[in-house]
């Protein structure tokens, strides 16, 4: 591969990218366990309601939850069974939330709704619909409802589709197996966002360090000449929406904008392949891919584990953990939150699983700010990390808010090159909220 | 099972820390002082380890004082130390660096608050006192070699203006042979540690090169005989400007942390280097051309902002 | 009486009353403070041409070279009232500005004593100049040529050790000798330099 | 408030130099000794004395409108007086102290003794005041003086001090000494008077 070939954004960093335990393994079903517990609020937006009762039998694929806003998905059992409860259990990306808990009867009953379509057979509002009813949100982990997502509002001329196959978390190996096992599905995927949104021209960005991924995409997109593949260069956050836009099509979402407002709309490879289930299988979002690894884990797999199945159940199905687990995390470790127990089950954002020793979790003393310009230099969005931090320890965030700090996407690049293991990102979070909470009360006081 | 450790991400951090960082550049500076020991014999040895010591137990002293965590392990007072020897002439009194590696950190480091809190580099914030304190001591010169003549350096020559009268040739100055400071005598042991810090990535060639740039090109446009009969690329390897370029300007706390702010601060220090080398009393003018730009290092942070991400197409 | 004139009227009285307080003390301090400068200016006339007893002045106009400039000439004579000497006041420019020479030559042809009057020289270097380890050494230098600095090195007959790290001041109090020296030579005595 | 509270209110409390930093100019620009520490100290508390005691007299002559003017000429009176007196009787330490014998008119220590106590009290106190106030003036440039002399020029009051082998710090008798070394002793000051809330 020549080198201006590959495509990349300025700043971000090269951590390790520990994914060589993961990335040739091929995605094994997991045996679905004995009880599920399935969250009521698995999106961004209004949480569902529950619409089965306690003791009420239910079949795998029926709706269970239904959101009353637009910006909602529904939610289905991933199992047959008998609802358990509907009360408050752990969450891993909220702490604690409703969910419903369902006893699995094994018999793995699909429920009389799920029913395949075709592509062709389908007008794009109706497409819409099935995505909407298959209870599919963004696979990446922001969990934004994908019906939503695709459906702009007038006036915003989108040209162009992304598939997201960048995956620059480390340790996580999901959207490349997906890549290199089930290139037809998201592709399929993909042609339905295509006609949905009636864009003539789409991209799959893939980063270098995945060639076979790379291959077999290339491989499948041969007959459509208005998919491309754009390879990128390894750097995270590559896989940022907004990094992702100007590595690919040169265009720069503006601050404070949206991906639509340069007329391009990204989704994760996982979103599309579950959006060719929903409309070729009528199957809706029960299921997904997720990397269990880490060095606290026995035996590191790809497993495609049922919505609901606890991280406790996995990490048993995964030969078990080792003795010095000391951090599980759902998600990636650039980005993934810390759990605090192994009983919060798998929900449809969770792209991976890691257990992480106490060898690995290096607990540093925190050093004084020597100004190295680290941060600043690594910052994909131009902000200044260490003055956001001193600002926000301050508590001055009026500051933080002239410096953009609202812009910050999060990927937490400053704090992993920080010499001085300041928790940058951690304040920057913090006074991002301060600022949206300001803002609020400004707007409310006008 | 152990409690599980909830922390916010990111989960893992690269392995560089300041430590690391700081000994880095001990190692580039390492070339510089045996330059230095070579040219000027054991007596430039001894008066390094004499400002190193000091300067380490004047950190330690410090931070007992203000009861905070002593980090004289995190090399940076070794910096210090060697910085003052290095800016120092071969034949001072032993209690000299003594005085300056105390002012360097207690006044100017520790007393602003530490590491990454200093206003100036504290190493030229002491050769500045001490040349105002004892100007006889920190401008009196030898020649390299064993029998300690006392000499010009080749800015003092330039300045007086009798270059036939023995200026070195252009290789004496680059390899060192030259009367000076003990760090800032060999160009080329200096510039094999700058390449060095530059392949770690602990500095960037932002400050140095437009550092070395502007005095180069301003000491040529302006020189003694009129507009362009200046020897710009002379002036680059005499005095304390390729010490000063790559070691000093380039200090995090006190300089700025924008990539454009960077440039602004190599810039500012050529020319004001220049000025005071071409137009000044004194002969050469590193020292407080970096000392001037340290101060205004917070008002260029402020003023170079980098444009945030998608800023620009948003006021489209 | 209208505001205004109730106001100048007290500010005039304490004006006049604070004028003729000072009237007073400028009555009773005029005297004594004539004599403390003659007094000063007596005392370094005889530093430096110890062997005067009196000293009466010369009117001169307009001498000075580029570096410098005779201010103030005296004629001194001893008891007998024969001439002994001369003291020049020269003003040369300094490195830190204007600075006051003052410079006797004896009638026998050798500089007699220098000091060194108000200046503005960095202290602890130009400033070292009053000092009498510098000033001392431009006793008994002949007038027969200009006096000339060494920076490093062993001294000439007519050489003097330059002051640590001001060089420039030395080289200006030279000029102020030599500028004596050589209105001595030319006007005072009436012979040309021999270069 | 009593006459000894007023008087050590002016050495220790309301220090002029090192407790509300005023007078910096004399400060700074005289203490290179510390005799001359000393004369600008008396000379200043000479005219503080008689500054607020005659304004304190007056204080209901004065009307309110043209109180600054007046005070302004009151203490120029007094300033100008020292200056004569000084160079006649003391010639020496006017040659030192030079120029800033005439700026004590526009110290702002006397202006703002005038403003804040004299034109409010009787005649007794404010004498006290400008005794406190003036000594404690005297003793901040004292110590100065004494500091950089020591330390600038090895001599204190003249006379030698320091060994022969100590080699005098030049920077203490050049201003940038003034500012560290009041820079230093007001943090030290500071640092021991007040108490942190």
């Amino acid at each position: 591969m020549v080198g201006f070939d590959i495509l990349s954004f300025i700043g971000g960093i090269h951590p390790p990218y520990c994914k060589e335990s993961t990335e040739k393994r091929p995605i094994e079903r997991l045996e679905p366990p004995g009880i599920v517990v399935i969250p009521l609020q698995q999106h961004i937006g209004a949480p569902c309601e529950a619409v089965v009762e306690v003791g009420e039998k239910i079949k795998k694929g029926q709706k269970i939850g239904e959101s009353k806003g637009f910006v909602g998905a529904p939610i289905h059992s991933s199992v047959s069974g008998v609802v358990k409860s509907i009360s408050k259990m752990p969450h891993p990306t909220l702490g604690e939330c409703m969910a419903i808990t369902i006893e699995n009867d094994g018999l793995e009953e699909l429920d009389n709704s799920i029913q395949g379509e075709s592509l062709d057979s389908l007008s794009s509002k109706e497409l819409i619909e099935v995505i909407r009813e298959a209870g599919i949100v963004g696979m990446g982990g922001a969990t934004f409802p994908t019906h939503v997502k695709l459906s702009p509002p007038p006036g915003k001329e989108i040209d162009t589709v992304i598939l997201n196959g960048a995956e620059c978390e480390p340790y996580l190996t999901t959207d490349h197996r997906l890549m290199v096992e089930y290139p037809d599905d998201i592709i399929y995927g993909l042609r339905a966002i295509m006609k949905i949104l009636n864009v003539k021209r789409a991209y799959i960005g893939i980063e270098d360090n995945k060639p076979d991924a790379i291959e077999k995409m290339k491989g499948a997109v041969s007959s459509y000449r208005d998919i491309e593949i754009k390879v990128l260069r390894t750097k995270y956050p590559q896989g940022a929406e907004k990094q992702l836009i100007e590595a690919i099509t040169k265009r720069q979402v503006p601050s404070a904008g949206l991906p639509m407002d340069v007329g391009v709309i990204v989704n994760n490879i996982a979103t599309a392949a579950a959006i060719s289930r929903a409309i070729r299988e009528g199957m809706p979002l029960i299921e997904r891919v997720v990397t269990v690894t880490g060095g606290g884990i026995n035996e590191p797999k790809n497993l495609l584990v049922p919505i609901g199945t606890p991280f406790s159940y996995i990490v048993d199905m995964c030969g078990g953990f080792k003795e010095d687990v000391a951090k599980v995390i759902n998600g990636g470790p650039m980005m993934g939150l810390a759990q605090y127990t192994l009983d919060v089950p798998v929900i449809k954002g969770t792209s991976g699983i890691l257990l992480f020793t106490s060898k690995e979790v290096k607990s540093h003393e925190e050093g004084p700010c020597i100004r190295c310009a680290r941060c600043v230099d690594v910052c994909p969005m131009n902000l200044m990390p260490l003055m956001l931090n001193a600002y926000s320890k301050n508590r001055s965030y009026e500051d933080c808010g002239k410096l953009h700090v609202l812009d910050c996407i999060e990927c937490g690049s400053c704090s992993y090159i920080c010499p001085a293991k300041k928790p940058l990102m951690q304040n920057i979070r913090i006074a991002k909220r301060e600022v949206i909470n300001m803002r609020k009360k400004q707007a409310k006081a006008n | 099972m152990n409690q599980l450790i909830v922390s916010s991400s990111p989960h893992i951090n690269s392995d560089e820390t300041i430590a690391k960082i700081m000994r880095d550049v001990v190692i580039a500076l390492i070339p510089a002082g045996v330059a230095g020991v070579y040219f000027f014999g054991a007596r430039a040895l001894l008066i390094i380890v004499v400002s190193v010591v000091s300067a380490i137990l004047t950190e330690w002293a410090m931070q007992k004082l203000y009861k905070k965590p002593v980090t004289v392990d995190d090399w940076s007072a070794v910096i210090t130390g060697i910085l003052v020897a290095y800016n120092m002439p071969p034949t001072v009194p032993l209690w000299l660096p003594v005085i300056g590696s105390v002012i360097a950190i207690a006044i100017i480091k520790q007393a602003f608050g530490g590491l990454g809190q200093n206003f100036m580099n504290p190493a030229l914030g002491a050769r500045a006192i001490l040349l105002a304190c004892w100007p006889v001591h920190m401008t009196t010169w030898v020649a390299p070699g064993p029998d300690a003549v006392s000499t010009a350096t080749p800015l003092e020559i330039l300045k007086s203006g009798n270059i036939q009268n023995g200026l070195p040739t252009l290789w004496e100055a680059f390899i060192g042979n030259i009367g000076g400071c003990i760090g800032e005598t060999s160009a080329l042991a200096l510039i094999i540690g700058a390449v060095y810090l530059l392949y770690r990535g602990v500095i960037n060639w932002r400050i140095p090169i437009s550092y070395l740039g502007t005095v180069a090109l301003f000491t040529w446009i302006f020189g003694k005989n009129g507009f362009f009969t200046g020897n710009g690329i002379y002036n680059l390897f005499v005095g304390g400007l390729i010490l000063g370029a790559f070691y000093m300007a380039t200090d995090y706390a006190t300089s700025p942390v924008t990539p454009k702010g960077q440039l602004i601060m190599g810039f500012g220090c050529g020319i004001i280097t220049s000025i005071i080398r071409i137009y000044g009393g004194y002969p050469g003018g590193v020292t407080y051309a970096i000392l001037i730009m340290n101060i205004v290092t917070p008002l260029i942070d402020r003023y170079t902002m980098p444009s945030i991400y998608g800023e620009v197409e948003e006021n489209v | 009486m209208s505001e205004t004139w109730t106001l100048g009227l007290k500010l005039l009285i304490i004006t006049a009353v604070a004028g003729f307080i000072l009237g007073f003390t400028n009555y009773l301090t005029e005297q004594p403070i004539i004599e403390q400068r003659i007094q000063a200016d007596m005392e370094a006339r005889l530093a430096v041409l110890p062997s005067a007893e009196e000293f009466e002045e010369m009117q001169i106009e307009d001498i000075a070279d580029e570096k410098a400039e005779i201010i103030e000439l005296y004629t001194g004579t001893d008891a007998a009232n024969k001439i002994v000497g001369y003291t020049f006041k020269v003003l040369t420019k300094g490195f830190g500005g204007d600075m006051e020479v003052i410079v006797g030559i004896s009638s026998d042809g050798q500089v007699d004593g220098i000091r060194i009057g108000n200046h503005s020289e960095t202290p602890g270097l130009g400033a070292n100049a009053s000092d009498e380890k510098f000033t001392e050494q431009f006793v008994g230098k002949s007038v027969d040529g200009p006096i000339e600095v060494r920076k490093t090195g062993s001294l000439n007959e007519n050489e003097v050790q330059a002051l640590t790290g001001a060089t420039i001041t030395s080289e200006c109090v030279s000029d102020a000798v030599n500028l004596a020296i050589d209105y001595y030579n030319e006007t005072l005595i009436g012979r040309g330099m021999d270069n | 408030m009593k006459l000894r509270e007023v008087f050590t209110n002016g050495i220790f409390k309301e220090n002029p130099v090192f407790k509300l930093v005023i007078g910096m100019c004399p400060t700074i620009a005289v203490t290179t000794a510390a005799i001359n520490g000393i004369g600008m100290g008396l000379a200043t508390t000479f005219v503080l004395i008689c500054s607020n005691l005659v304004i304190s007299l007056l204080k209901d002559f004065i009307p309110e409108k043209i109180r600054i003017p007046s005070y302004i000429v009151i203490i120029a009176t007094f300033v100008t007086m020292v200056g004569m007196i000084m160079e006649a009787y003391l010639p020496e330490l006017y040659d030192n102290l030079g120029i800033f014998i005439p700026l004590i008119v526009v110290n702002c220590i006397i202006l703002a003794r005038a403003e804040t106590f004299a034109s409010k009290n009787p005649p007794i106190p404010s004498m006290v005041d400008g005794l406190g106030i003036g000594l404690g003036f005297t003793l901040s440039l004292t110590i100065l003086g004494s500091i950089r002399e020591i330390l600038g020029s090895g001599t204190w009051f003249n006379m030698q001090v320091m060994s022969d082998s100590y080699e005098p710090a030049l920077i203490m008798i050049l201003p940038a000494g003034a500012f560290i070394t009041l820079g230093i002793l007001t943090g030290l000051i500071n640092r021991f008077t007040t108490k942190v809330d």
